[in-house]
């Protein structure tokens, strides 16, 4: 069991900073799912955790030991790497087991760890292919496949579905979360997939510009966004915000029951009917299930998801309606109040 | 090409980019070889005396001429020692000063050395080396107590004398190909390797050294030829002596060609020599071109 | 105590040691050079603390050659070749290497077989092609010889095989031809064998003797080791202190040369930005 | 008019600035005769300066004149690259000025009859023994071994072995490496056989007293009071100044060397004789081209004859340590004063009467070969003298056979 | 204007075959999805548009033209690779102006056409980076603003926003899709994600082991699946198929109203209440603005989505109920019945 601690941990190439004084708990056993927008500093904190990086200060702790100074192989741990790093002269069969050969394992036993790991990523029919001879999303699962079969008891994944199709893609994240459980892992996932987040993580960490802006379950972090920047980060389509103009939407007359600068709904806390709020319908986006209306209120515009069998067309004029608990107020810098 | 365009416009491309190299070779290497070979089947002109055809004449006094089958003796050890001695220290030397390791700049310098200096004279500092009573190797066997010995003098020690030298010169040429090569290496693999828990051994073994196959593969062929082609030093430092001992393939060449002035039987040992090493080193390369990954 | 580095590229101690050992054996000759220049004759077997300095055995090799010329001749000659055989290698190596054709293989053998023909059997024929083209004696007969290099040939092929097809492709895709992507990809990518073919080659030619004594007979054609093989002649016994003073003085721009340019070897990060 | 042009490749044996003199003598002679454009250029070692000769020879445009190795001589006549100099001796002060040279230097010069080329810068084999480590062996510092008993005598008794009974000084040291046979010529010569008729035709390396040379030669290393193996040349003066040999056997062309580096009294004497005494001679001849117009020949001889003259004779034995090649140049007043300030000098001078052709053949390189790795072989231990010898006979008999 | 049309193509590598005689007709100046499990021949597809292939049988066809023999640089396309392929070398404004400064471009147009670029993809301070400098999904971005500036007629992009986080992903997208509007480009488009091939896409082209299964408009292939194939690729989570029995769902007596092998209805189709077909929850999946149910009804299950606010728990008994309109007929080979 293997829990994980960052202290305090920055880091700095030259002038520019990746991240700034992280600190991070992730409990023994636990799926813990990094969030955040292009180069907040992801790949660096699990690079730092794996001992890839050295962190510019700072401390890393993984089971109550200090492994700062420690090389990646004595701190068990397994990898995906974003960019996969598969050896390009071995046979895929020869990079997932990799690991294990160096450890010495039995042939036999590789062999049949081999075979596991191929039929679960569906990899069989490969196993003689070279990295070259792979598609894209063929390559992802190699990765995948190296990091899996050597059964770490800390498990790293950058992005390791992000070039699957959405099918495999939830098959994947079942038997992910399935091994994870299993062998009580301690997995820490990148993902900029907020299905992906909020599905499987136990704890998601949110991270912003090399800084943590908000961790908790994805529950806390969908229902109670500690900040105008989770508001908008978790939820697609993402919740909409109004500036408040003294308790009034900007621009019209519509008083709502908060405080602050500026007001939170999600879309999909929306309903939308005849009645309630006007507005109006300014665009469609047909999303198969459902579609997204923008919808204007004075000089704010809202974005409201709705059924997709639906008919709406721009223009039209609909009203807009949202429980008290749905709304959420936030201050002037984007900090959510009480 | 993976891609596109027209078989044969490639082709033409391809040719007027060799054109420029292959005029060259042809007009300073291949011409004036083959007018070696043409020349192997004809008599030296002697002043008053012209060539004349002489069959295979010259290539029968080389089977019957005991100091070239000294040298191809000589050559073949010596080519045992140097190419995989050479090769190894090149490639144990690149992978140190590849990585941060202290001194780098001067180890790397120091590696380099025996290209950069120029080999007459490095040939005189060894001659020193090797000299008894006083030379280095005699201070510093004097001061472990051991005998005095002739190193270049007596026939026992005289190739290996040489022999060392070559390997002194060689690896520190071929290690800046492995260095260059291993510049080239993608660093992510190694951080994959250090995951995965391999020692630096096996991550040599397993990823390393097989991408570094295609340097290898030019290392091996070049170390190949050049271990029957490197003489500069034995004009110093034996000149083939004592009584043959340490005589190399090209060192008798150029006695005969040189000194001798022998062309006729010059044009045929030169002719044995190129077929023999074009073929061996043809094969190399052609053999373990398949075997390479190149990407 | 914080570590600075990571430990895990990194050579331990007992591989320092080994390393350094190696390199104080191989630096041997160049220390006990620098010793013996810097020192009377009488010091030259000898190695006493105590030895005065002397800069005498510079002053004497100077005196005797015209050494200034010759550095300027030299310079102007591995100026030359290396340039020129920098680019028929990189276009004949680029054909090898990204081209299939037929008589490729034949080709390429045919290029191969140069390595095995040592210079020095062809002097003879050389110098008649020389002589019928008007050359003896100019620096140019001196590198013509060594314009096309079989050995730098093989040497990129070997490295543009190894560079990711990815990037080329997508040069092609830019709209990039044949020589653009050449120039422009290939070229950059390979920087650390450019640099290390450039050390080897300008080495070489800078010490390379007996054809450009034979094709030249004037001061203003001749490179520097003819100059320096003044003092290889034995019939007076070896005199270390000169040759070795005079092998630092002609020796100590590559030295330097090379400890600048050692820097270019650099991670080249070929794969960075490939997924 | 044009001025004739005369390309002269010329070697560099020993250290210095020797270009400087050799292009003073070019300017010299240019300033006496105005038609004539001489162009010394330097050619490397003897070695590399007949590659580079006979390569151009072959191209068909060799210097007009060379200063080669003496020994080259056959060589040359076979490759039909020279011509004798009998054609260009037409007046009475031409035949005066060649036969001026010490006939010891002509010996090599000339064969059937003919004068192939003009001696220049010549050695001999001498003998330099240490003079303080005959002292402290008790022998006296001013009475150098001048035969084979008292060498060996001296020899015993100079060298001297440290306490684990390895030797720190031999007694003599004859250098066996690059061309043996020039030293082993120092032990023939004594022992009253010549290894080479005067045609180049014929060797007798099996002749007893040649057998008999080379034995001594290997006993003294088998006394243990000169070094085994084989002896590296270059190496000798250094050995000499290190003390570790207290009689070494080289070129005269070594006594400037040797006058400036031994820190300790040394003498230069004659080679220690038995049935009679002798040395070889050595060096380098002027030869002319054949493949050159005659206008150029003519400036080459004259050129030749010119730098041969006694004044620049004794200047170049001054600036080189090489031998004066006539008598006239020891008698100019610089040289005399030189030898008189520095008596070692003329040692050479006085060996000369006695001294005898370096070994010279048709196919001479090969032949020399023959003899060489018989030497070398007797001196490793790997032949016996007489197996060794019989052996180059057999091989030089095989070369030399189309040459009959 | 480009069309571009695939007439018969099919691709081998030795035994090995990538597509299998594939016919396309892409219209000029539209918006073409490539929609496909991993390894299907999405990528292999757009390099043989590309001309980065050369197909081992039939014929590419760019604006009537045949460029089957072609050399990529001469069919006036774009690329954005899958695996990025940025050049190591050049920093991050070179990479981008790289097939600018190739055409001879004057120096002041490069340089206003990358200041524009890097704006639209939020580069701006990165541009003097090398790419061994940046995150994955800024050298993402780096490979779709090498392909966008260029403003070649025909682009071709493989899986441009995978790596993006979801927020950037959705600006990306009106971006793109907007920029293709106003230049009338004609866009093949990699994806596996469906809201993207959805929301973008003008036709979407469903390819299966190296086979088109169906091509048309979102809707279309929304709305009708072809195949049993198609109709679960599309739609997260996926159609229902439920094997019938004798117009029965199969180990039950649940009499549905169509004939055929199997019965599809989508999660989002399906109403969840007290009455209708009775059904156990098994399993309840949270995804933050709803909730995935899946409900046994004999021996079938059934995913229903609902809302992400209700409660629900394993165990639960449910009623099932769904339009006639919603349910969808598949013959036993998997093809759509009328
Ligand atoms: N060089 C090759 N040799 C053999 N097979 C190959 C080669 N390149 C690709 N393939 C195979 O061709 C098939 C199609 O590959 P392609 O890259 O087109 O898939 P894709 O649809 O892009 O998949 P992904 O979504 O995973 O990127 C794959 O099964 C792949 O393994
Ligand atoms: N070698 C480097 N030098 C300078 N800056 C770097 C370097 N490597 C990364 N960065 C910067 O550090 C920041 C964090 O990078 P990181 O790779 O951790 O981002 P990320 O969160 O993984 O983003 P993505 O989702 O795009 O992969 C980025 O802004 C990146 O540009
Ligand atoms: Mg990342
Ligand atoms: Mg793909």
């Amino acid at each position: 069991m293997s829990s994980i601690e960052l202290a305090g941990v920055a880091k700095h190439w030259g002038d520019a900073a990746a991240l700034h004084a992280v600190d991070l708990r992730i409990a023994s056993g636990s799926f813990c799912v990094l969030l955040g927008p292009s180069g907040c500093g992801k790949s660096t904190t699990l690079r730092i955790i794996a001992g890839l990086e050295i962190p510019s200060t700072g401390k890393v702790i993984i089971d109550g030991q200090d492994v700062t100074g420690l090389p990646p192989a004595k701190r068990g741990i397994a990898m995906v790497f974003q960019n996969y790093a598969l050896f390009p002269h071995l046979s895929v069969a020869d990079n997932i087991t990799f690991g294990l050969s160096v450890r010495g394992m039995p042939a036999a036993e590789q062999a049949m760890r081999l075979g596991q790991t191929a039929e679960l990523l569906g990899l069989g029919a490969l196993l003689q292919r070279k990295p070259s001879q792979l598609s894209g999303g063929q390559q992802q699962r190699v990765a995948l496949g190296r990091a899996l079969v050597a059964q770490a008891k800390v498990c790293l994944m950058d992005e390791p579905l992000s070039n699957l199709d959405a099918q495999l893609r939830q098959e994947m994240r079942r038997e992910l979360r399935d091994l994870q459980r299993q062998l009580g892992l301690t997995v820490v996932y990148v993902t900029h997939d907020q299905t992906e987040a909020m599905s499987m993580a136990d704890q998601v960490v949110l991270l912003n510009k090399g800084r943590v802006e908000q961790a908790g379950t994805p529950r806390e972090l969908y229902a109670r966004p500690a900040s105008t920047f989770a508001a908008r980060f978790i939820g697609t389509p993402p919740m909409n915000l109004v500036a408040l103009d003294s308790g009034r939407i900007a621009g019209s007359d519509v008083v709502v029951g908060v405080g602050g600068a500026s007001l939170g709904v999600r879309p999909e806390s929306i309903a939308i009917g005849t009645d309630g709020i006007p507005a109006v319908v300014q665009d469609v986006e047909y999303l198969g299930a459902d579609m997204v209306l923008r919808c204007a209120i004075g000089s704010e515009t809202l974005l409201v998801r709705a059924d997709g069998q639906r008919h709406c067309e721009a223009g039209e004029r609909v009203g807009l309606r949202w429980a008290d608990a749905d709304a959420h107020a936030f201050d002037g810098d984007g900090r959510r109040i009480a | 090409m993976t891609s596109g365009s027209h078989p044969s416009r490639q082709a033409v491309h391809a040719w007027l980019m060799l054109l420029p190299a292959l005029v060259l070779l042809v007009a300073f290497t291949h011409w004036p070889a083959v007018s070696t070979l043409v020349d192997s089947f004809f008599s030296t002109p002697k002043g008053a005396r012209p060539s004349v055809w002489a069959g295979l004449e010259n290539y029968e006094v080389m089977a019957g001429d005991p100091v070239f089958w000294k040298a191809v003796r000589n050559n073949l050890a010596f080519a045992a020692a140097t190419i995989p001695f050479s090769i190894g220290l090149a490639l144990a030397m690149a992978l140190w000063v590849n990585e941060r390791i202290a001194g780098r700049a001067f180890l790397r310098m120091a590696y380099f050395t025996p290209t950069v200096l120029p080999m007459i004279a490095v040939a005189n500092i060894w001659l020193f080396f090797y000299t008894p009573q006083y030379g280095l190797l005699e201070q510093i066997t004097g001061a472990l107590g051991l005998p005095s010995h002739n190193w270049l003098g007596s026939p026992a020690t005289a190739l290996g004398a040489v022999t060392v030298v070559a390997i002194w010169k060689e690896a520190g040429f071929f290690m800046i190909f492995y260095l260059a090569a291993l510049q080239t290496m993608n660093p992510s693999l190694r951080e994959a390797a250090a995951i995965e828990g391999a020692s630096r051994w096996y991550f040599f073994r397993r990823v390393q050294w097989p991408l570094l196959m295609p340097t290898t593969l030019f290392v091996l062929v070049n170390a190949f030829i050049n271990a029957f082609r490197m003489v500069d030093h034995l004009f110093v430092l034996t000149r083939g002596g004592p009584d043959n001992a340490s005589t190399l393939l090209l060192y008798h060449l150029y006695e005969v060609g040189f000194s001798f002035w022998d062309t006729g039987y010059a044009a045929a040992i030169t002719v044995v020599l190129i077929v023999v090493l074009a073929g061996i080193a043809l094969f190399q390369f052609f053999v373990l071109d398949k075997k390479t990954h190149y990407q | 105590m914080k570590p600075h580095r990571l430990t895990y590229n990194e050579p331990g101690w007992l591989d320092t040691l080994a390393a350094w050992v190696l390199a104080l054996l191989w630096i041997l000759p160049l220390a006990y050079a620098v010793w013996t220049a810097f020192h009377p004759a009488e010091f030259s077997t000898r190695f006493a603390l105590a030895a005065p300095l002397t800069l005498d055995n510079f002053a004497r090799a100077w005196a005797a050659a015209p050494f200034a010329r010759y550095f300027l001749n030299t310079t102007l000659l591995v100026g030359m070749i290396l340039a020129v055989q920098l680019v028929l290698a990189t276009l004949a190596a680029f054909a090898f290497a990204r081209y299939d054709f037929r008589g490729k293989n034949v080709a390429f053998a045919l290029v191969l077989v140069q390595l095995m023909i040592m210079p020095d059997i062809l002097l003879v024929e050389n110098y008649k092609s020389m002589a019928r083209l008007g050359l003896v004696d100019t620096l140019v007969a001196i590198g013509l010889p060594y314009f096309a290099s079989a050995f730098a040939i093989f040497l990129l092929r070997q490295t543009f095989m190894g560079i990711p097809k990815e990037l080329d492709e997508a040069a092609r895709v830019e709209g990039a031809s044949a020589l653009q992507t050449l120039w422009r990809v290939y070229v950059p990518l390979a920087r650390p064998v450019y640099t290390a073919f450039a050390l080897v080659s300008v080495s070489f030619h800078w010490n390379n003797f007996l054809w450009p004594l034979i094709i030249t007979n004037s001061v203003n054609a001749r490179p520097l080791t003819v100059g320096l093989q003044v003092f290889s002649s034995v019939d007076q016994g070896v005199d270390w202190s000169v040759i070795t003073a005079a092998t630092l003085m002609t020796s100590a721009p590559l030295l330097i040369a090379f400890l600048l340019f050692q820097r270019q070897f650099v991670q080249s990060f070929m794969r960075a930005g490939i997924k | 008019q044009v001025p004739v042009e005369v390309q002269f490749y010329y070697p560099v044996a020993v250290g210095g600035p020797i270009a400087k003199t050799i292009d003073g003598f070019a300017e010299g002679f240019m300033k006496e005769n105005p038609g004539i454009k001489v162009t010394p250029i330097y050619a490397g070692t003897y070695q590399e300066t007949i590659v580079k000769a006979l390569t151009a020879h072959k191209s068909g445009t060799p210097p007009v004149t060379s200063v080669l190795l003496s020994t080259d001589m056959f060589t040359l006549i076979d490759e039909d690259a020279v011509v004798p100099f009998d054609n260009f001796i037409k007046t009475d002060d031409d035949k005066a000025w060649l036969a001026g040279f010490y006939k010891a230097f002509m010996m090599n010069s000339q064969t059937g009859g003919k004068t192939w080329g003009i001696p220049f810068q010549r050695s001999t084999v001498v003998m330099y023994w240490n003079k303080e480590a005959f002292k402290e062996a008790g022998l006296d510092p001013n009475k150098p071994p001048t035969n084979w008993a008292e060498l060996k005598d001296a020899a015993t008794k100079l060298t001297k072995k440290d306490a684990s009974g390895k030797v720190t000084q031999w007694g003599v040291q004859i250098p066996s490496s690059g061309f043996p046979y020039w030293l082993f010529q120092t032990l023939t010569t004594p022992n009253d056989a010549i290894l080479a008729n005067d045609a180049g035709t014929q060797v007798k390396f099996d002749d007893p007293k040649v057998i008999d040379a080379l034995q001594t030669w290997v006993d003294l290393g088998k006394a243990g009071i000169h070094p085994p193996g084989v002896v590296e040349w270059g190496t000798t003066p250094k050995d000499f100044f290190e003390r570790k040999a207290a009689i070494i056997y080289t070129t005269t062309g070594n006594l400037t060397n040797i006058k400036a580096n031994a820190k300790f009294d040394f003498g230069v004497g004659m080679i220690p004789g038995n049935k009679r005494k002798g040395s070889p001679t050595g060096g380098g001849n002027f030869y002319i081209f054949k493949k050159s117009t005659p206008a150029q020949q003519e400036a080459a001889f004259k050129f030749a004859k010119w730098v041969t003259q006694p004044e620049r004779a004794a200047q170049w034995s001054m600036d080189t340590g090489y031998v004066a090649v006539s008598q006239a140049a020891y008698d100019t007043p610089t040289l005399k004063k030189y030898g008189a300030d520095f008596p070692p000098a003329l040692v050479a001078r006085d060996q000369l009467p006695v001294s005898v052709a370096e070994f010279s053949t048709h196919d001479n390189q090969r032949v020399t070969k023959a003899l060489n790795d018989g030497l070398q072989a007797a001196l490793t231990g790997t032949k016996t003298p007489a197996q060794a010898m019989k052996d180059s006979q057999q091989e030089a008999d095989r070369i030399l056979r189309s040459y009959k």
